[in-house]
């Protein structure tokens, strides 16, 4: 099971839910289970940053999740 | 609006060209005689990008006319450097990783030849002093003072 | 948009007659010497067109002296060139600091006292100091040479008494008697490319006791103008210069000041910095005074 | 990743390979361009902060001899609202009225119209002939003022964003965040000390010395090239894309040299309007901005309000933190306060936090990234009241930090946890460090503060060209704001094995490489790095096969080492190892020239913690602040170039300290900035600072092949808290407010005395 901790601008999309446990082996499957989870979710979350087991992915796709991983949403960072 | 013929010397050329009464020697050299060496950051004199030297004193090219450059010598940044190579100061702003965007190098590279002209051997202060009319924003002085500090030192004590 | 014109006579009398012809015909002339105001200004507040008159071709503007009875130095010698002259340095040291104070090394090599003196800017960093040393403004006109106290130059904020048909020449001092010296301080935020927001020159006069026999005082960037402060000279004539009286001179010239808030400072902040920059360049006048009757 | 390595040329300080063009004034920067049939285009700004434009004459202009172009609002599409995507972020709608003005004006400068002529001059007595008829509305300008229930609106259609529910009624916030962990009022109950403060800091800004200018160039295609200085020109052909409803393919961007950006160069405000002034031209297009428009009307950095609250317990623990901040977004929406509200805790170990945030509208320039975007405002805060928090608990301040210190494990405030990193390396430096205990005169303060700055990753594109006698071309699409040509060109010829003069770095344009995101966020070395660094590894897979094919061996009994290839251990083959300048020479027989690629969105950017010491003296009489010493020390991960690392830091110290001391906008009633020149927007000369010592610490990212974590963001945060910490120390009282002016120290001191 992977962990997964929305911030507060997101529990919109999750019902106030900030922490669940979803099934899943890489990033995109894990948005389609919260897409399962929470219908409407995907496209916020989609567009959101997250961090994989403490490493920061802008635009987090593709990325292998292993059981025990944790997923972080996040805002997207910018910088000067 | 009647443009003024105007001769004078660049960088030990003789150039002519024609202005009109208002225009800076810095809107000349960057438009019309093509030298963009010489960098406009403000046209108020209170960055020293376009820093020349005028019958070899330190001036703002942004506040100096065109027109007064009649039988004058100008020299610009693209006459530091000679048929042997860079300049000294050149060398060592390079060496010491003393420009980071590079657009204020060209002013401070003018300025601080005419520094060495006037106090070879500068103390810190002196230098800071006297490039204080040159702003950098990248690299808080601290490489550009080094650079100067070793230059003046190899031109005064050379190998 | 008219057209802007550029003239550079080499006579005192080429330049009144421009002068004169564009007051004659309603144009507008307007000198130009260092031009390190008069371009910014070309460029922003004031972009009407002009005939520009350069004043750096003259003699007479160039003409730096210094002789047992005065200096005379011309309107139109860049600062810079006034601090490389050690003998002038030496005699009037808190004009040429104040000279030295204004603008980068770049600005120094073009700007010129009697720029700053004719730009009336309240701030004008040697205007303080001329008044400190009694500098007398040369001025000539169609009608001849005039000679004003230069404390009674500005009018306002950036006017001056020119008539449309006059210049300045430069300026004279009086060479200042044995045990004398002067200074000028002025507060920025920053070390450089500042402009006041207060300023203090002194000029103070010692006799062999060390006790002040002559004092001036000017405050610039706390009025409309820079001031003459004869309550602040009254408090330092007939004393030793020691703190009190310092002090008393520092609040006389606070008492003075008039100043306003704005973007460089607040009206509080200025006049208690005047009154310090006033202490604190007595002092500096004070041993300078002492140093040179040691040497004399 | 490299670990223990040693490395031949990694951490040296080689001369830029563009340097020599620098120094001779070779370089072209934006402005440095002149083409043949050149016009110049000049932008109309509004008069007033807050006004609805009524009407917009432009005939009398166009009527002008040599003016050959008028637009203004009406001549741009509609623009969609949608993100902006990349770095820029914010919304596309947003950013086209910001760059021309449609129905309101939302800040004095605002572009209302834009002309183009045949001189500059023309040009500008052109926009003088321009009417537009205004209703000037009330100006907006303060926090306070904008999140009044009865304030006047920027926008009648702004709802706060990330409320539970969409409001009733719009608002002047355009959003808010909250973030927190545990449970804060537990939290402060446990505490034996607690402190509070609300702290100001005006907006300033990033004030690179080269003011924005391109040149557009539009075909009666319809297609555009145009030239610019820009951090990014594959983000700005994007952003102009969609302003402008364009097709991509129909726009080339060339970056030109840029002379400083800091953030203020990676959203465009000129390129549109270039492009349709050279369409209706047909002319090619160029417009620079004054230093003035600079100031009035590009990006500077949020002002900010922040109200903090901190507990701990004796023993040093901070048992809870709690933080209200309030950010100017400018004219549209888009403050930094995302990352401002992630990093004002980073440096800590907490269990009990909460941060609420407010993106707020204000009549002001459009605020854009400036180094460390929100970091330095909300750090500020917290590394002030933790300096508080050590004096009430009578605590050395950086024992009192490592106390609390976030490391490897914890739980970053933003979410996850933290890979190594380098804060307690930082922390046991600053305290070992002699600036740290050197005797200070009379009248002088020390300060310390810690600083932080996430770095991001993003895509980036690489190719490696090996010419004929051996030399390397890095081809990447990253403009080269402070030497990253040199870092490139150190990481080729590491991963390659060749000497560092072998090796040129080019920067594309939009056409000739693959796409880049911006030079910004501390990214370029680490994720182009990256691309680099994998581009190279290409080029020697293909020489490792290049060089079996001519010994014919398998690709796998052959390595790469010292820059050639040679046979595996045990190989037999009785052959001379291949150079890199040996392959090349053959490459026409061994399937033509070497070209290696990469491209990649890089993940695990590595955040870098920073600690800076300050030493600064006031004067009682006048409150002025002189800075004595400096001394800046920061995790790199790794440093690449050592000198041009050194240079981020000490840069950025010094833009902190001017923030600290002397950089404001200063507002009068009307929404006019009256200081818009370098004379009065005070940012720090020469003669104001000090050598400024660094220390670079390198606990090396383990997601980057040399362990890079970026370093360019980090250095501007601590200094702000630093310099208020060292007045602090200097003179007995704390100022919340930046700046540290003399005006405002000066009275505090007297009503100390009061």
């Amino acid at each position: 099971m992977v962990r997964v901790v929305f911030p507060n601008h997101l529990l919109g999309h999750t019902g106030g839910e900030r922490e669940v446990e979803v099934e899943a082996e890489n990033f995109r499957e894990l948005l389609e289970a919260l897409e399962a989870r929470f219908p409407g979710s995907r496209e916020a979350l989609g567009k959101s940053a997250a961090a994989i087991d403490g490493q920061i992915c802008q635009d987090a796709f593709l990325e292998p999740l292993g059981p025990g991983s944790e997923v972080f949403f996040m805002q997207r960072i910018e910088g000067g | 609006m009647s443009k003024v013929h105007v001769t004078t010397s660049i960088n030990g050329e003789q150039v002519e060209f024609l202005c009109a009464p208002e225009q800076s020697l810095l809107e000349v050299l960057r438009e019309g005689l093509g030298k963009t060496g010489t960098k406009e950051g403000c046209a108020t004199g209170d960055c020293g990008a376009c820093s020349v030297l005028l019958d070899g004193r330190l001036v703002c090219s942004c506040l100096v006319l065109a027109v007064e450059t009649q039988d004058h010598e100008v020299t610009t940044i693209e006459g530091i450097a000679t048929e042997e190579g860079l300049h000294p100061i050149q060398r060592k702003f390079l060496e010491h990783a003393a420009l980071q965007c590079g657009i204020c190098t060209p002013g401070l590279i003018v300025a601080t030849k005419s520094l060495l002209e006037k106090h070879p051997d500068p103390d810190e202060t002196t230098i800071r002093y006297w490039l204080a009319g040159n702003l950098c924003r990248c690299t808080g002085y601290d490489k550009i003072i080094r650079a100067v500090q070793d230059v003046a030192k190899e031109l005064a004590y050379p190998a | 948009m008219g057209a802007f014109a550029y003239v550079a006579p080499t006579s005192v009398d080429e330049v009144l007659t421009v002068l004169s012809e564009h007051a004659n015909l309603g144009k507008r002339a307007q000198v130009l010497a260092g031009g390190t105001d008069l371009l910014v200004q070309m460029r922003s507040i004031d972009r009407e067109a002009r005939t520009i008159i350069d004043i750096k071709k003259l003699a007479e503007t160039n003409r730096l002296t210094i002789s047992d009875e005065a200096v005379f130095i011309g309107a139109a010698i860049p600062s810079a060139e006034l601090n490389e002259n050690e003998a002038l340095v030496n005699l009037l040291p808190g004009l040429l600091e104040a000279a030295d104070l204004i603008g980068s090394t770049q600005i120094q090599g073009r700007a010129t006292l009697g720029g700053n003196l004719c730009n009336a800017s309240p701030a004008g960093d040697t205007i303080p100091a001329m008044i400190a040393v009694g500098a007398v403004c040369r001025i000539a006109g169609s009608g001849g040479i005039r000679e004003l106290p230069v404390e009674e130059f500005c009018t306002g904020v950036g006017t001056n008494t020119l008539a449309p048909d006059e210049f300045l020449l430069g300026l004279e001092i009086k060479r200042p008697p044995p045990g004398s010296g002067s200074a000028y301080l002025r507060f920025t935020p920053r070390t450089e490319m500042d402009i006041a927001v207060a300023g203090c020159g002194v000029a103070v006069t010692l006799d062999a006791g060390g006790t002040c026999t002559a004092a001036r005082v000017g405050i610039g960037a706390v009025a409309p103008r820079p001031l003459l402060v004869p309550a602040a000279a009254e408090a330092l004539i007939g004393t030793k210069l020691d703190d009190a009286a310092l002090a008393a001179a520092g609040e006389a010239c606070s008492a003075a000041a008039s100043p306003i808030t704005d973007k460089r400072g607040t009206d509080v902040y200025r006049r208690k910095v005047v009154g310090v920059l006033c202490r604190r360049a007595g002092a500096i006048a004070r041993d300078r005074a002492q140093a040179q009757a040691m040497k004399d | 990743m490299a670990e223990a390595v040693e490395f031949k040329q990694i951490g040296t300080s080689p001369v830029r390979p563009d340097g020599v063009d620098k120094v001779t004034g070779r370089a072209q920067y934006g402005a440095d361009l002149n083409l043949p049939n050149m016009i110049y285009g000049k932008v109309l700004r509004s008069p007033h902060a807050h006004a609805r434009i009524l009407g917009i004459d432009t005939s009398r202009a166009e009527a002008m001899p040599g003016v050959l172009a008028v637009v203004s609002g009406k001549d741009f599409p509609d623009a969609e609202h949608g993100e902006i995507g990349g770095e820029g972020g914010g919304d596309v709608a947003d950013l086209a009225k910001n760059i021309m003005a449609r129905n309101k004006v939302l800040y004095h400068g605002h572009a209302v119209a834009a002309v183009a002529a045949t001189s500059q001059r023309l040009a500008e007595e052109a926009l003088a002939a321009i009417h537009v008829e205004y209703e000037v509305l009330p100006p907006v300008l303060t926090l306070e003022d904008a999140m009044k229930a009865d304030a006047p609106l920027l926008d009648e259609n702004c709802y706060t964003k990330n409320l539970p529910e969409k409001p009733e009624k719009p608002s002047n916030v355009a959003a808010v965040m909250q973030l927190g962990r545990g449970d804060v009022e537990k939290g402060f109950a446990q505490a034996d000390v607690i402190v509070e403060g609300e702290y100001r800091i005006p907006m300033a800004h990033q004030g690179y010395i080269e003011p924005h200018a391109c040149i557009a160039n539009t075909n009666e295609g319809g297609q555009a090239t145009v030239w610019c200085c820009t951090q990014g020109h594959f983000e700005f052909r994007a952003m102009t894309a969609k302003v402008l409803k364009m097709n991509v393919a129909d726009l080339k961007f060339i970056a030109s040299e840029i002379g400083g950006g800091f953030g203020g160069k990676t959203v465009i405000y000129l390129e549109p309007v270039a492009v349709l002034l050279s369409r209706k031209a047909r002319r090619p297009v160029k417009m620079t901005m004054s230093r003035e428009e600079v100031f009035r009307a590009t990006g500077p950095s949020s002002g900010t309000l922040m109200r903090m609250k901190v507990g701990a317990r004796k023993d040093g623990t901070i048992t809870a933190a709690k933080a209200w901040m309030a950010y100017e977004a400018g004219a549209f929406a888009g403050a930094p306060m995302g990352p401002g509200a992630m990093s004002i805790f980073a440096p800590y170990n907490l269990e009990n936090f909460h941060v609420e945030a407010c993106d707020v509208l204000v009549n002001k320039p459009k605020v854009a990234a400036y180094r460390a975007p929100g970091a330095p405002q909300s750090m500020h805060a917290m590394e002030c009241a933790v300096d508080e928090l050590a004096r009430e608990l009578g605590m050395d301040p950086i024992d009192l930090r490592l106390k609390n210190a976030a490391d490897e494990g914890t739980q970053a405030p933003y979410g996850p946890k933290f890979p190594p990193i380098g804060l307690k390396a930082c922390l046991q430096a600053a305290k070992a460090h002699p600036s740290y205990t050197r005797p200070l005169p009379d009248g002088a303060g020390r300060g310390v503060a810690a600083g932080f700055w996430f770095n991001v990753g993003m895509q980036s594109s690489a190719e490696v060209h090996i010419n004929e006698n051996g030399t390397v071309t890095v081809v990447e699409g990253n403009p080269d704001i402070g030497g990253s040509r040199a870092s490139m060109c150190l990481m080729a010829a590491e991963t390659l094995g060749v000497p560092y003069e072998n090796v040129r770095a080019l920067i594309g344009d939009t056409e000739s490489t693959g796409f880049s995101n911006v030079t910004g966020g501390s990214r370029t070395t680490f994720a182009t790095g990256m691309a680099v660094v994998r581009a190279c590894e290409d080029i020697i897979a293909q020489c490792k096969a290049r060089a079996a094919a001519t010994w014919g061996v398998d690709e796998d009994q052959v390595l790469w080492e010292d820059g050639q290839a040679v046979p595996a251990p045990g190989v037999n083959a009785d052959v001379k190892p291949l150079s890199l300048a040996d392959i090349a020479a053959n490459a026409a027989k061994t399937g033509g020239p070497l070209l290696g690629r990469a491209s990649l969105n890089a993940q695990g950017a590595g955040a870098s913690f920073s600690v800076n010491i300050a030493d600064l003296q006031v004067d009682r009489e006048t409150g002025k602040v002189d800075v004595l010493a400096f001394t800046a020390i920061q995790d790199a991960g790794r440093a690449i170039h050592k000198a041009y690392v050194e240079g981020q830091m000490q840069g950025g110290a010094a833009q902190g300290l001017g923030w600290a001391l002397n950089e404001e906008y200063i507002y009068n009633a009307n929404g006019v900035m009256e200081n818009a020149g370098f004379l009065d927007y005070r940012i720090p000369v020469a003669s104001d600072l000090p050598m400024i010592d660094t220390q670079i610490i390198e606990v090396p990212n383990p997601s980057h092949p040399y362990g890079v974590r970026g370093v360019g963001e980090t250095p501007i945060v601590a200094p702000l808290a630093a310099a208020a910490n060292a007045v602090r120390d200097a003179i007995g009282i704390r100022i919340n407010d930046l700046p540290l002016s003399p005006p405002r120290i000066l009275a505090a001191l007297e009503n100390a005395e009061g």
